[in-house]
Order: structure tokens, then sequence, then C-alpha cells
């Protein structure tokens, strides 16, 4: 037998998943990949025997960094595709073109922009697994009380900043709910809130060419201001962090949950539940409130680290698991992500789950940050400042003038090479 | 009389401190014992308890806890074992060997007394990358037998010793070697505890640098592997899986804390220079 | 007199003797006694701790093999860091609320412990037991102590109608939280320390001191506060190069945060080697804790050395 | 008047009783020694009557005043550690001065009564320097002037030269016993030391397991030890005890047999029978080589010449063994046998408790 | 023949020289016992001899074989140490048999000599125990067996009882010297008590300084002591030293001024001028209380009464002090003036270098 390891996030859930094979017992991203995980080792044919290892998110790439810098690297690894460049150009994973070509994997139909983030130097270097982006999870009944409806009884969103704190002051006075919950301790959800603002707006926070930082841009003063103004008004709770966001949401106590595509199953599963709070759960794209539709959006996707020494009987065994999971993208999605072969993205089943028809317009306006090293410094780091505006009221100027800096210091690096 | 009634509110006062002193351990004690469930409504009170021994059970069945006890008692074993080897050799050479050079080489080990751990970190982990060390129990323990304490302490324990022993045993035709082994090394035994059961508890509760270089969970001490724990179990879900948990990590410190108590207190007075 | 764990001491003393032939077997057995331990030390210490240095010189990345000298550029650019100023900040708070604290709190509890009582020696075990943890059982236990929904001081707060805190996501609470959790974790090892200092005063002093009319408070402030010039010293200096090093505790039970204000230097390297791939950076962070320790360990040895005998 | 007095004073520690009802009358001005082998309770005796220990039973009284629970500051008593027990930061001056200042005496009268306690012990030159900075005899002068600085009316001092080197131990013997005689002070001293019991005492007390064994001047606790144990306890080299049977006894003389003769002694015989069981007890200075009969017949074990006289260790026929002086230049080899004459009324006669018989009248050989 | 020969040997320590060019021959089965102030070389000079110190300069023989550069182990040596120096974790057996052990005796044959060496010390019952399980005394037979088992020809001891008690050293002294005259050895004995140098040694050794002052046997040494220091070292209380003038010298005799009277003497005094300074030396139990006029006449300033005898302390007119010996129950008081008168042939006299001086044929008072 052939045992390969597999490094990956999304949660522990081994032991609620211990022996479960059937995908459709699966709830929720760390079930689904255990249990695909799970049903590959049962039912492979070449006696091959994936070890998976759950990393908690919080400390996933400092683990895989240490992993690949301790030159004991895994066969297989989860990530971002946003973090592709750093691993790529470096050399630290294996060009899979030519792999895929030979066990089954069908490059042309994964869609475009899918292809486009494994791509580079004209070569594929990951397995894209699914397109996730942020939405705007909806309690429908809060907006029927607040009033804020169209003509056809749904929900209706903002199209502009100043409609989007209407709303807000309208929902607050009409249910006492807040309009927003959003993670904003410890979280990075504002800031690709921000980032799709930035976008919405036409603007940048680096180019991508040049290699600079721009965030001190007019665009991306607006996008903090109008987070700011939100927390400050009361209308999203600024000391909420992942798990309490989301529980105000569920317990109804706020109107709109900024979360991403992974959410849409799991909330649709609670609204099913007839204790719960929220019964009247819909989804909607990021609505556009600068004029250019964009939302920010990123891949998972599998790669094959770099070994130090090359064992072909596992590089073989993990080429298989990719081609399963390959295979089962659609059981994927069913977590909410978008998937990224085309051929599922068309396919009946796809359309018949639930409420994936309210979101139909985020697998074109998805935007990802330009593909350049760093990315995740630089995140952190924006994250880092933009959240200190709000939790201990550090001046927006000042914060992003930080950032400019220390992003300039990042991406010199970037420059040189 | 005056004194006595102050010594005993001070007494009561203090008694009331370590009942405070004491309480979170009693309560993670006490959730640990609970069903999740129990603890998803309520997680208040310490009685009553035990209720179950479930999660225990889990620990040892399908997490990797045993293995990483397996780990933590072969890490802390050979680096107690190779420190108190290490350090009683040089020990008895700085004290006792005249060769030239001596008081250059200890002040130069010495120097490294100041020389924080956190300060090699980095290069230490370069340099282990460089040889594909990393995830051995080898990059676990070597790199903590170059800390110069313990041959600090054994150099002053070897200086107390009288030097007529030593001598005794010379005029007994005893060879370096033979004295040191038949002689030095027995009579040490007190000085060996105290460094050892030291050395043992450090080794145990280590954490930044096995979280650096073991990074494949097979390979985890239980400290980090109990930090890994931290972030995937959400506090909600395993509560009591997550405090069983910290208990079995801390028993064995806890029973060799009761047994050894004794050499602890003792090993601080010897710290703290005598 | 008593000399401090830190303190380099001389072996000078070892005696004489070495004819001949002697001298050159006792310089072969010596080294020979010497070289496994010198081994380790150079090889795990001194070589790394010189490749710190060098690597500071550097743009090095931990992952790949990127390594481009640049001279002192990582000074310059550390100086211009406010993360760097932050995070030195937060270490230096850190260490200046947690090392006189966690003093006070052991010498008060050594005060009040040294007796004679079973009671008095059960006592003492307990405030020290908590020395014995691992960081990361500490942090594990005080997270849920502190957790805000079902902690157990949130427990007791709801019990008498206030609302919880929570104080690890506060950026007023957080910093607080953690050095009460460490002073949990570390006060037991100064009161020991005090402990074996009260030991050494003769009981005679004290009884000298009963018939010189003495009350509780001269003895105190005459007699048992000035004997202990020495095991403080040597407790605020260990406490302070111990809390200079923080690291586990606002890995574990904050990341750093809230919005960066429990972020210690070990962090900042830790994360800025690890996570930014900036190991040059990290190193050079290294160095200016290296530096700030040993000025410490300096000034103990000179303070030492004026009060010594 | 007696100045300490002590009425069957008991000392436990738990179920363990180690002082057995002691009573003792201290005069005015006394210089009185306890002596006692290790452990027989003499600190606790000298701590008890300074407040340091709890009196388990019975009462002490100081100046007529009952001062069992009177706290140790406020018996007016002063006492000199064998450590000496300095307070190790403040400088000789502060030590003296320290007492005072609790009490609040005024500045002006501290400094005067230190200065005066300077001059007497001659350590006006360590006044500004610190314990460590002293030579243990120094320090000992500066604990002395602690306990003076207080005018207590009892000095209590436990084996305070017990740390100091033997010629310093010599010269500060004379220098105590000379400070007594100017202080208007009574005066307990706690040694093991003989030498210094039978010099400086006024009166010895010996001690054994918690009981007095004899109370007299050193004379006649040397001269007239109340029993086998005391006899044993001073004097060196110690008192030959030799186990013994009464030939013959009537009220003023007893007549015992020994390995080489008889010894008569002027003791009351009255309680005797003939074949009694004794011990003859004679110090190695009466027992005399002599040429003619003797006492004692036996052949020599070892010497020990000493210059200004030579010990000899003689074997008796029987067994018995004791130690005899004979003068610096004896010719007596080992091996040789000799004969040893008793000096005129120099033998003690013991009863088989161990108690001295009470004397006759007049003495006789 | 000599068992052990010193020829001029040296001891640096860097620059510093502690031991100046000794040079002394021990015979066969000798007891030579080494005194000297603290710090003067005693030791020094004994390790050197066991191996343990280098030799800076001079050679050692031991039974005619230099062994200068031979390991101490094969020197045919054994020492006792003063603390005793034995294995903590070592039942005694295995203390005594650890030295023949390492040279590979047979297993036989170790036990035999361990066994017997137990024997001769009376030690077999504790020959199981290990040192902390036993007292003082018994220690340091373990000590003394460890010595013997290994046959040596040389004992050495260094202080070996300066770690018992009082009653203990007197025995262990008397057991030492019975060893020694069994045994086939020469022993050499390190001391600073001289009580156990004048009852030990066969001869002794005076050091000071690194340097011999005397070598003799104990009464020549206490007798005629060569200089004033050794003068003033042997002998307890010490010799009386006064410094005076010569009133009249001859070739047999010389006539010296005392506060009180003239002394007369029978030395060389061939080299002295009349009115030149010497110093006269007297012990105290040569000076006796006197109704007449005597040689010292002075004031009484301290009295010790030691039981057996009573040390007077008496202050001449001119400030000379000197003690000396009256009875154990002497009338005399504190204040009394007493006249001393000398013993015949007891006074001593010394040049201006401190050198005793040559004696005539006979002597005089
Ligand atoms: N705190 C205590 N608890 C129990 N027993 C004690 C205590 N202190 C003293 N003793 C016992 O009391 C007895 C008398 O002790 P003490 O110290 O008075 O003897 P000592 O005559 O002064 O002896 P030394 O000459 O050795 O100083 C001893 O048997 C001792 O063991
Ligand atoms: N290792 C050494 N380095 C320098 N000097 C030394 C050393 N050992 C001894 N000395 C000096 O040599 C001299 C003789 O010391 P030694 O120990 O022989 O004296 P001692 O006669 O045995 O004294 P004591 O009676 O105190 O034992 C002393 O002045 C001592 O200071
Ligand atoms: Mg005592
Ligand atoms: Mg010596």
């Amino acid at each position: 037998a052939t045992e390969i390891s597999l490094f990956r996030f999304f949660g522990g859930c081994s032991d609620e998943y211990a022996n479960v094979t059937d995908l459709s017992k699966a709830v929720g991203e760390c079930g689904i990949i255990q249990v695909l995980a799970n049903k590959f080792n049962a039912e492979n044919k070449d006696g091959i025997v994936v070890k998976t290892q759950s990393v908690e998110w919080g400390v996933y790439y400092d683990r895989l960094s240490a992993n690949v810098a301790g030159r004991t690297p895994p066969d297989i690894a989860v990530m971002h595709r946003s973090v592709l460049p750093n691993y790529q150009v470096r050399g630290l994973v294996e060009p899979l073109g030519k792999h895929f070509a030979t066990v089954g994997v069908d490059v042309a139909d994964f869609v475009p922009v899918a292809r486009e983030g494994v791509s580079a130097n004209g070569e594929i270097w990951a397995l894209p697994f699914d397109l996730h982006s942020l939405l705007w999870h909806v309690n429908a009944d809060l907006f029927v009380k607040a009033g804020l409806v169209d003509e056809k009884g749904q929900p209706k969103l903002p199209g502009s900043p100043e409609e989007l704190l209407r709303h807000a002051e309208t929902m607050k006075a009409r249910t006492g709910k807040a309009y927003l919950a959003i993670p904003s301790q410890a979280d990075p959800m504002p800031t690709w809130q921000y980032l799709s603002w930035v976008w919405q707006q036409g603007g940048n926070i680096v180019d991508a060419e040049k290699r600079e930082a721009l965030l001190e841009s007019k665009e991306s003063r607006e996008a903090l201001r109008l987070l700011n103004v939100l927390y400050a008004a009361g209308h999203a709770n600024r000391k909420h962090d992942y798990t309490a966001a989301q529980q105000a949401f569920l317990s109804g106590e706020a109107a709109v949950l900024i979360n991403g595509t992974w959410g849409v199953d799991v909330y649709a599963a609670q609204a099913r539940n007839p204790n719960s709070a929220l019964k009247n759960y819909v989804v909607r794209d990021m609505p556009n409130l600068y004029g250019k539709e964009a939302v920010w959006s990123d891949s998972h996707i599998w790669v094959l680290p770099k070994q130090s020494k090359p064992d072909a009987a596992k590089l073989k065994a993990a080429l298989t698991f990719l081609k399963f999971l390959n295979d089962h993208n659609f059981h994927w999605a069913r977590t909410g992500h978008l998937p990224v072969r085309a051929s599922v993205l068309a396919s009946a089943e796809m359309r018949a789950l639930p409420h994936r028809s309210e979101y139909t317009r985020t697998a074109t306006i998805a935007t990802g940050l330009p593909p350049i090293q760093y990315q995740r410094a630089l995140m952190d780091l924006l994250i880092n400042e933009l959240n200190s505006t709000w939790l201990i009221n550090k001046p927006q100027d000042k914060a992003l003038a930080n950032s400019q800096r220390a992003a300039s210091s990042i991406l010199r690096r970037s420059r040189r090479r | 009389m005056n004194r006595t009634f102050g010594d005993r509110l001070i007494l009561v006062l203090v008694i009331g401190a370590a009942f405070v002193w004491m309480m979170p351990m009693l309560w993670v004690l006490s959730l640990s014992l609970r069903p999740n469930e129990e603890l998803v409504r309520s997680t208040a009170g310490i009685l009553p308890w035990p209720k179950t021994l479930e999660h225990f059970a889990t620990l040892l069945r399908v997490s990797l806890t045993p293995r990483w006890l397996l780990n933590s008692v072969i890490v802390a074993f050979g680096m107690t074992a190779l420190t108190l080897l290490l350090s009683s050799l040089a020990g008895y050479a700085f004290a006792r060997i005249d060769f030239p050079g001596r008081r250059a080489v200890f002040l130069l080990v010495m120097a490294g007394l100041m020389i924080p751990e956190q300060a090699i970190l980095v290069p230490l982990h370069a340099m282990l990358a460089d040889w594909e060390m990393h995830n051995t129990y080898f990059s676990l323990i070597a790199p903590r037998l170059a800390g110069p304490m313990g041959v600090f302490l054994m150099t002053q324990f070897f200086k107390a010793v009288p030097r007529e022993l030593e001598e005794a045993a010379e005029l007994d035709n005893a060879s370096r070697l033979k004295i040191f082994w038949s002689v030095m090394l027995p009579l040490s035994r007190p000085a060996l505890t105290t460094l050892g059961i030291f050395t043992f508890l450090f080794a145990w509760n280590d954490f930044l640098w096995p979280v650096v270089t073991a990074t494949q969970p097979e390979m985890y001490t239980l400290s980090v592997g109990l930090g890994s724990l931290q972030g995937n179990f959400a506090m909600s879900e395993g509560l009591g899986f997550l405090m069983a948990s910290a208990v079995f990590a801390s028993a064995p410190m806890v029973i060799l804390y009761v047994v050894f108590q004794r050499y602890i207190v003792q090993g601080i007075t010897l710290t703290s220079g005598k | 007199m008593r000399e401090p764990a830190m303190t380099v001491t001389s072996v000078q003393d070892a005696g004489s003797r070495p004819h001949g032939l002697a001298r050159y077997r006792d310089a072969l057995s010596g080294y020979a006694f010497l070289a496994p331990f010198l081994a380790f030390y150079a090889v795990f210490l001194l070589y790394p701790f010189g490749l710190g240095l060098w690597m500071s010189l550097h743009d090095w990345e931990i992952v790949g093999d990127y390594r481009e000298f640049i001279g002192l550029l990582n000074y310059q650019e550390l100086w211009d860091d406010p993360y760097f100023w932050e995070a030195l900040k937060r270490t230096l708070q850190f260490a200046a609320i947690t090392a006189p604290a966690a003093t006070v709190l052991g010498l008060v509890l050594a005060l009040a412990l040294n007796g004679p009582l079973r009671l008095h020696g059960a006592l003492r075990a307990v405030f020290f037991a908590s020395n014995i943890f691992s960081v990361t059982v500490v942090t594990l236990v005080w997270s849920m102590v502190l957790n805000p929904d079902r902690g157990l001081i949130a427990n007791g707060m709801r019990a008498v109608g206030l609302e919880p805190i929570a104080f690890l996501a506060d950026q007023d609470w957080a910093m607080p939280a953690l050095v009460v959790t460490t002073l949990w974790w570390v006060a037991g090892f100064p009161m020991a320390l005090f402990l074996a200092g009260l030991q050494q005063i003769p009981p005679e002093v004290y009884e000298a001191a009963r018939l010189d009319n003495a009350s509780r408070w001269a003895v105190l402030r005459r007699i048992t506060l000035p004997a202990l010039a020495r095991t403080t010293l040597l407790v605020v200096v260990l406490q302070t190069v111990m809390h200079l090093q923080v690291f586990g505790q606002p890995l574990l039970m904050t990341r750093g945060g809230p919005a960066n204000s429990t972020r210690p230097l070990v962090q900042l390297i830790y994360e800025t080697s690890f996570r930014d791939w900036r190991s040059g950076y990290a190193s050079t962070v290294s160095v200016v804790l290296f530096v700030m320790m040993f000025c410490v360990a300096l000034l103990q040895f000179r303070l030492s050395r004026q009060e010594g005998d | 008047m007696a100045d300490v007095l002590l009425r069957d004073v008991r000392k436990r520690y738990g179920a363990q009783e180690v002082i057995h009802g002691v009573s003792l009358e201290l005069k005015h001005r006394e210089f009185i020694v306890f002596v006692g082998p290790s452990g027989c309770g003499k600190s606790t005796l000298l701590r008890m009557i300074a407040g340091l220990e709890q009196i388990s039973d019975g009462e002490i009284l100081i100046g007529g005043r009952r001062v069992n629970d009177t706290p140790p500051g406020d018996r007016g008593v002063a006492m000199v550690f064998q450590n000496y027990a300095l307070y190790p930061h403040m400088t000789a001056a502060d030590n003296m001065s320290f007492g005072l200042r609790n009490i609040g005496t005024p500045r002006a009268e501290i400094e005067e009564r230190v200065a005066a306690a300077a001059r007497t012990l001659q350590i006006e030159h360590l006044l500004k320097r610190r314990p460590s900075e002293m030579s243990g005899g120094q320090r000992q002068r500066i604990a002395i002037g602690r306990a003076i600085v207080r005018r207590p009316n009892v000095f209590l001092f436990d084996e305070p030269l017990s740390n100091l080197d033997a010629a310093l131990r010599v010269q500060m013997r004379v220098e105590l016993v000379q400070l007594h005689q100017r202080l208007d002070a009574t005066s307990i001293y706690v040694t093991h030391d003989q030498v210094e019991a039978m010099t400086m005492a006024d009166r010895i007390v010996v001690f054994r397991d918690g009981r007095i064994e004899q109370v007299g001047t050193p004379l006649e606790v040397y001269r007239t030890p109340a029993n086998t144990f005391v006899a044993g306890f001073i004097g060196a080299p110690k008192m030959n005890l030799l186990e013994t049977r009464v030939t013959a006894a009537s009220t003023g003389r007893v007549e015992v047999a020994l390995p080489g003769g008889r010894a008569e002694l002027a003791v009351d015989g009255r309680a005797l029978a003939s074949g009694a069981s004794v011990t003859f007890g004679v110090r190695p200075e009466h027992l005399r080589r002599t040429a003619g009969e003797g006492v004692f017949r036996g052949q020599v074990k070892a010497l020990e010449r000493l210059g200004r006289e030579t010990l000899l260790h003689v074997t008796g026929t029987d067994g018995a063994s004791l130690i005899a002086t004979d003068t610096g230049d004896s010719p007596v080899r080992i091996g040789d046998t000799v004969a040893l004459a008793l000096e005129p009324g120099s033998g003690r006669l013991f009863g088989g408790n161990g108690a001295a018989l009470p004397p006759a009248a007049a003495s006789a050989a």
C-alpha cells in the first residue's frame, strides 16, 4: 500500500465522520472533504491510503511553510490560489500539466477563471477545486418586517453607500435588529469586504506590474470609511468574532451576515431546523455600491509540493487522489462554493442545489488579488491595520499609511527578483 | 497573644487565596469529567462529578494523543539522560581537572547562558532544515543539550565535593574515569536528581522549539499536540474532550511533582546559589 | 555569600598538581571529558548564534534558497518598522507589569507561608504546583476560565448579575488577562526562591529581635526585607528575562490581538520567519532581543557585584 | 534577694518532657554557669528564662516579678548567642541601638549608651562596620555590646565562645569575667566546656537529661561531686571510678577493697553492709607512684608524656584500669608494673545508685 | 636505613614558596609527628610525600626509591584524612577494598585482608554499613582500615582526630599508637594539637612558615626548646618568656635580672656581654609560690581554678606578666601580692635572635 499525506485546513472532524463513506451524509467543508478522503481510502483499487492532517486555519500556512522549510513537505496540500505564486516562483510545487494528461484530468473542462488562476509560465501548477467568494446571507423575515422588500416581496439590497446606510437605519428603527453581522475581530472578513468595495470603485490595492502598494488611494480611503461608518453607527458589532457574528445572524439578531460561499449549506440546514430563529434564509450576490461589479474571491487549489526525495509511487498515488477529487467536484460545491468544472456547473444536479440560483452573478464578478508574491503577509498586515481602526480607533489615515509602508517593504523583495 | 492572632488571620487569608488559586484546575478537571451535552447547557459549578470518562476514552482511542505521550516520554527521558551525562562529564572536567585553557573554555561556555533560545531559533531551524533533520527525535532533543545551565550546576556541585575523596581514590590507584564513574557520579546523586527533574520538567513542557521543529503530527509532543487541538476543536463542541486532554497532559507532571517535591524545592535553592 | 545562577564563576581554585607526564594526561582527559558537551554546544548554540548574526545581514527566506546579502538594510528597516516598535512596546509593557507583580506576589506568599506547620507546606505546594504545567495547558485552562460565554469568571459574573466581559477579545482587558494568567503560572517560582532566602536567615536573628522589642513591622522592614535584597534582585532579573521572552501565552490565547495589542517580540520573530518567510529580518529582531536580555543580565551582574559581600 | 528564681520549671515538646522540674535560685550579681552533655536542656532552660520558649509548667521570677507571660523584650534580660545573631545588614552601631530605638529611647541617650558600651569593649573603631566586615572576635564583642546597651538585669550567654579559636577563647573568657564584675547584673552562662565552667563561674549548675545533678562552686563540684555522673563529667583526665566492695563499714569510716590494697574513707558508712557494692573514685593527680605497697598494683599499658607530667594508664590484675599522673620525666616504661598510693583525704565513695555517700567528720587514708 | 628521606624539598605555588627546603630522615617503624601553627606547611609536606602535590624542588625517597614522579597509588603509602574521606555511597567493606580492586587483587585475598583489618580494628559488625550510618569514631576506624588493607610502607595521617569529640580523641590516640606498634610501617602524623604530638610521637618535627624549627623526642622538645618559638608553641599553658638583661656571664653560667630577684642559669655565656638582651623562659609548673624571696614578685590579676591546680596570672611591678601554677585549693585571691620561686634547673635562656643558648655542663638556680 502507498501511504500519502494530505495537508489541509477546513477543520477537524475525523471523530464525527470516523468511518463514513456516504457522501450524502456529509455536511460542510470539513465533513465533505473528510468523507471524500474516507471514501477514496475505502474504494481505491491501488491500495492507496490518504492520511489526512488537518491544521487549524489560523496557523495553516505557518505549518505548511515550516514543513516545506523543514524539508518534510506533505505529498498533497491544499492552498489558496492567491498563495500559489509564492510557492510556484520558488519551484516548490510540481508542475501538473503533463501528469493531468496522464491520469485523465481534463484541463479544458476548467472554467477559464479557474484555469488561469493555476497557470503560470504556460504550465498548470495545481488542481483548482472551487471558486469561493463573499456573499450576503440574508434573513428574509427581518427584511420583510423592516419593509425593505421589492415588489416581489424579496429582500431589497442597497445600490449605493448612502442607500446602505438608509436601509440600515430603517432596519434598526423598524425591527430593533442590526443590519449587518460581520466577523470583525481576528478575522479577514471586513478586509475582504473592503477589497470588494475598492474594486467596485475601479481601484486596487497593489499595482501588479510595478509591484507597488496603493493603499493610500482615494478608493481605499472610501472603502475603509464606509466600514467604519457602519461600525460607528452600530449597524455592525465591531467586537464580533467569527462565531459571534454567525451566532448573531442565526439567532435573528442581524439581518445580513457577510460571509463566504462556504456558509450557504450550513445556514440552509440551520434554517430547516424548526427550533431555529432563522427561518427564511436567502442568499444574495454582493451588492454593487459603487458602480463596477466586483466581489472578493479566491480558490481552493490542491498542489503537490516538490519532494526532496522524489518517490514515483507516491506521486502516482497523489495524482490518483487529485483525479478523484476532480471527479467529485460537485460534492465539494455542495458546501456553497462554486465548482470549477464547466461540466459540473452546467449539470442538473448542480442546479438542483438549494439557493444556488440566488447568487449566479458571483461567478462572473468574482475578483482576486493580482498574482503577486507575499500576498498573505500583505493580507495579514492589512487585516491588522484595518481592524485596529474600529477596534482601537486608530486614525484611518495612519492605519493606511502604516500599511502602505509595511506593504512596500514586503513588496521590495518581490521587486528584487 | 497578639502575634498568634495575626498569624491565624494570615493563615486564613492564604487558605482562601489557595482555594482561588486551585479553582481553575479543579474546574477544568470537573469539566473533563462531564459529558459534552451537559457542558453545552452549562459549565457552572464544580460538583457533582465524575460523571463520565468518555473524553479520556476518546482521547486514547481516536486521536494521536497516545503517540504524543510516547513522543514526550522519549524526548523527556532522552533529553534528561543525555543532559545528565554531558553536564556531569563537563562539570567534572571544569571543577576538577587542571587542563590548559580551562578558564577560557569555562567562560566561553558560561557566556552561552546569555543567549536566549529565541535568538537562535531561526538559524537553528535553518540549520536543521539543511540537514533535513526536522521531525526527528534528534531535532527535538539535540539542540536542547547545548544549554550550559546543567554544566554550571554540576561544576558548582563537583567543586563542593571534598577534594580528599578524590585524593583517597587516587591513592587507591583509581584512574580518572574510574574516579568519575565510581566516586564522583554516585556522590552527585542529589545534584543529578535535581538537575534531572528540572530537565525533565523543562523537556515535558517545552513549547517554542518543538512547535517549530515538529511539524508532523506523528512527531508532536504532548504540549504541541495540545496546542494544535486548542485551535482545531471549537470550544463549543469538544469542550470536555479538550479539557480532558489538558488533564491528561498534566497528569504525569503532577505525579512527578508530588513524588519529587522535595528535590524540586531543593533545586530551586540550588539555582538561587548557595 | 550566595552567587546567583546567572553569574559566571571562576574555576581557578581547583587546585594544582601535574608534573610533566601527568600534566599532559590531565590536559588530555580534561578535553576528553568536555568533548561531548562542547560538540553540542558549538554546533547547536555557538554556530546558530553566529549564523543568526549572518542571516540578519541578508534577505534570507526560510523556504526555498533565496539568500541575498543586503548589509544593514534589515536594521534600517527595523528602525522604521512600526510593527517592531509596537511589539517592543508590548513586550516591555508585559515584562514591566509581570515581573514586579510576580516578585511582589511571590514575596507576599513566601512571607505568609514561611511557617513550620504541615498546613504551610501544603499551601506552599498548592501555590507552586501551577508552575509545573506546560504553557499549552495553562493557556487552555485560562482561555476557558476567561471565556465570555461559558468561562468560570463569566459564570460567576452572571451569577451576580453582571454582564460577562470578553477578556481576551477586549482591547483593554487582553493584556491584563495575559498578565494574570502568567502570574498564576509562574508566581510559585519566586515564592520558592524567597522561601529559600528566608530559610537562610538564622532564627537567632529573629530571637534577638524579639529580645530587642522589635514589632512585627520593624522585623519585616529592618530584618527580613534587607536580608532578602539579593534574592529580590535575582528574582526580578530572572522574571524580567523570562517575561521578555513571552510567547506561548499570546500565541495561544490572543494570537497577538486584539488589534496587535498583545503581540510580543518573540511572536513577531516567529511570524516574520515562519509565516512571512522573512528569516533575515526575523534574525534582526532576534539580535535586538538578545541585546536587550544581555543588558538585563549585565545589569544584574553589576548590581550583584555592588551588593556582594 | 534572689534575682532569678526558677520554681519547678518544666518544658514539654509535644508529649516529650525535656526539662523535668528544675528549681534554682540565682543571687544578684552572681555568675552562674550551666554545664552538661549535649542535649541535656541547657539551652532550652536559658531560652525559657529569656522568654524565647514557652514555659510548660512551673514559674520563673526575675527580680521578684513573675515573667512566665512577659514578652522577651520586657523581661530585662539580654542574650548573647553562640553565632552572635547580629543583624547582618546593619552597622555595629545600628545593631547595638536597634533595641533602644524600638522602645523609643531618645536619640541622644541612645548615642551616649552606645558610645559608652563601645568604650568599655574597645570597639569604637568598629561602629560603622557591618558584621561581615569583622572578625569572629570583633563580632562577639558587638554582640556583647548589643546586650550591654540595654542595661539588662540578667545577661544570658549561650556558648558564646565556642565559635572562636582557642587563643581568642582564652582571652575572651577573662574579659567576660571582668566585664561581669563591672556590670550590675546577674549572668547565666551556658557551656559544654568544663574549663570555661571551672574558671568563670561563681557557681556551676550541672545538668543531665533535663535535671539538675549538682549546684555548687567550681571547687565544690570538682572536689565533692554529688554523684558518679558529675565525677566523670568534671575534670580532665576524668576521675577514675572503680567498682568495688565494702570490706568494713562504721559510722565515720568505710574500708573498701582495691586491686593491690585497701582504702579507708571518712564517709558515713552506717547504711552500708560489709560486701555492699560501691564505686570508689579518685582523681589521677591523687594517685602517685610509690615504691611501697600502695592501694593499686598494675601494669602500665600506655604512657602519655605531656612534658610537665606523664599519664600512666595502668591496668590491674583483675582488668580494672585507671589513670595516674607521674612527673614529666617519669622513668616508667610501657609494660612496667607499678604500685600506686592514694593521697590522703582524696578518695570518694559512691553508693549503688551512684550518689556520693555522705561525709563523716574527718577524713582518713 | 631511612625509610622516608626528604632532601631539600621545596614547594612553590606560583611565585610564592611555602616550603623552603626541608630535609628530614625518617627511620623505619618510626612514629613521626609534624606540628606547627596553621598554615605552616604541614599538610603540604605530607601531601607531597603522598604524591598529591607536585614537588617543586628537591627529592623524596621512600624505601630508597626516588618517588618524585611516581603516581600516588604506586608509592606504597596510605593516607588517613582529617574528614575521613570515605566514599559515602559504598559500604565500609567496599570502602576498604576499593583500592585493592583497582589493582586487580584476587577476590579471595581482598576478602581476607579486609577481614583481617576489620578484626584488628574491631569493626567487623560495621562492614555492611555505609559511612552515614556510623558515628565519627567508627568512620575514623574505617578510614584507618582502608589504609591498613593496602599494607603500605608509610602511613600518613593528616589531623585524623580533630573531628572527634574530646573523649573519643583520647581513646583513639592510644589506639593509634598501639596499632602503629603492631604494624610494620613508618607513620607520619600531622596535628596542631600538642597533646597529641607529645603523647604519640617517637620524634616531633616542629614547623614554622615552611621551615623546620626543631626535630626531637617529645621530652627534648618540651625541655630544651631550640628557640622561643618552640618554647611558646609546645606546652600549655605555655612557657613564660621574659625580656631581660644579662647581669653577669661566664663560660658556664649566666645571671639575669628578674623582677624580684636574679636567676642563674647553666648556659655557655661566653658570647654574652653583661647588659645584653636575652629572653628568659620558664614553664608555669616550675614557678612555685614561696613565702621567701623568690625570683619574681607581683600582683595576682586573675585566677583560673582548674580543680586539680590553680593558674595564677601574676603581673610584676614593671608590667611583665607571667603564669604560675599553684595547688587546686590555693588560698590566693585576686589582688594578692605573691613571690614566686624557680625550681632548680628549670630556666631556659634565649639569645637576641630567639635561639636557645648552648648549655653548659650543669645547671643552677
Ligand atoms: N523544638 C524542639 N522540639 C523537640 N525537641 C526539642 C526541641 N528543641 C530542643 N529539643 C530537645 O530538647 C532537649 C534539650 O535541648 P537543648 O538544645 O536545650 O540541649 P543543650 O543542652 O543546649 O545541648 P547542646 O549542648 O548540644 O547545645 C534535646 O533532647 C533536644 O532534642
Ligand atoms: N593550592 C594552594 N595555592 C596557594 N597556596 C596554597 C595552596 N595550598 C596551600 N597553600 C598555602 O601553603 C601554606 C601551607 O598550607 P598547609 O595546608 O600545608 O598548612 P597546614 O600547616 O596544613 O595548616 P593547617 O594546620 O591549617 O592545616 C599556607 O600558607 C597556604 O596558604
Ligand atoms: Mg545548646
Ligand atoms: Mg593542614
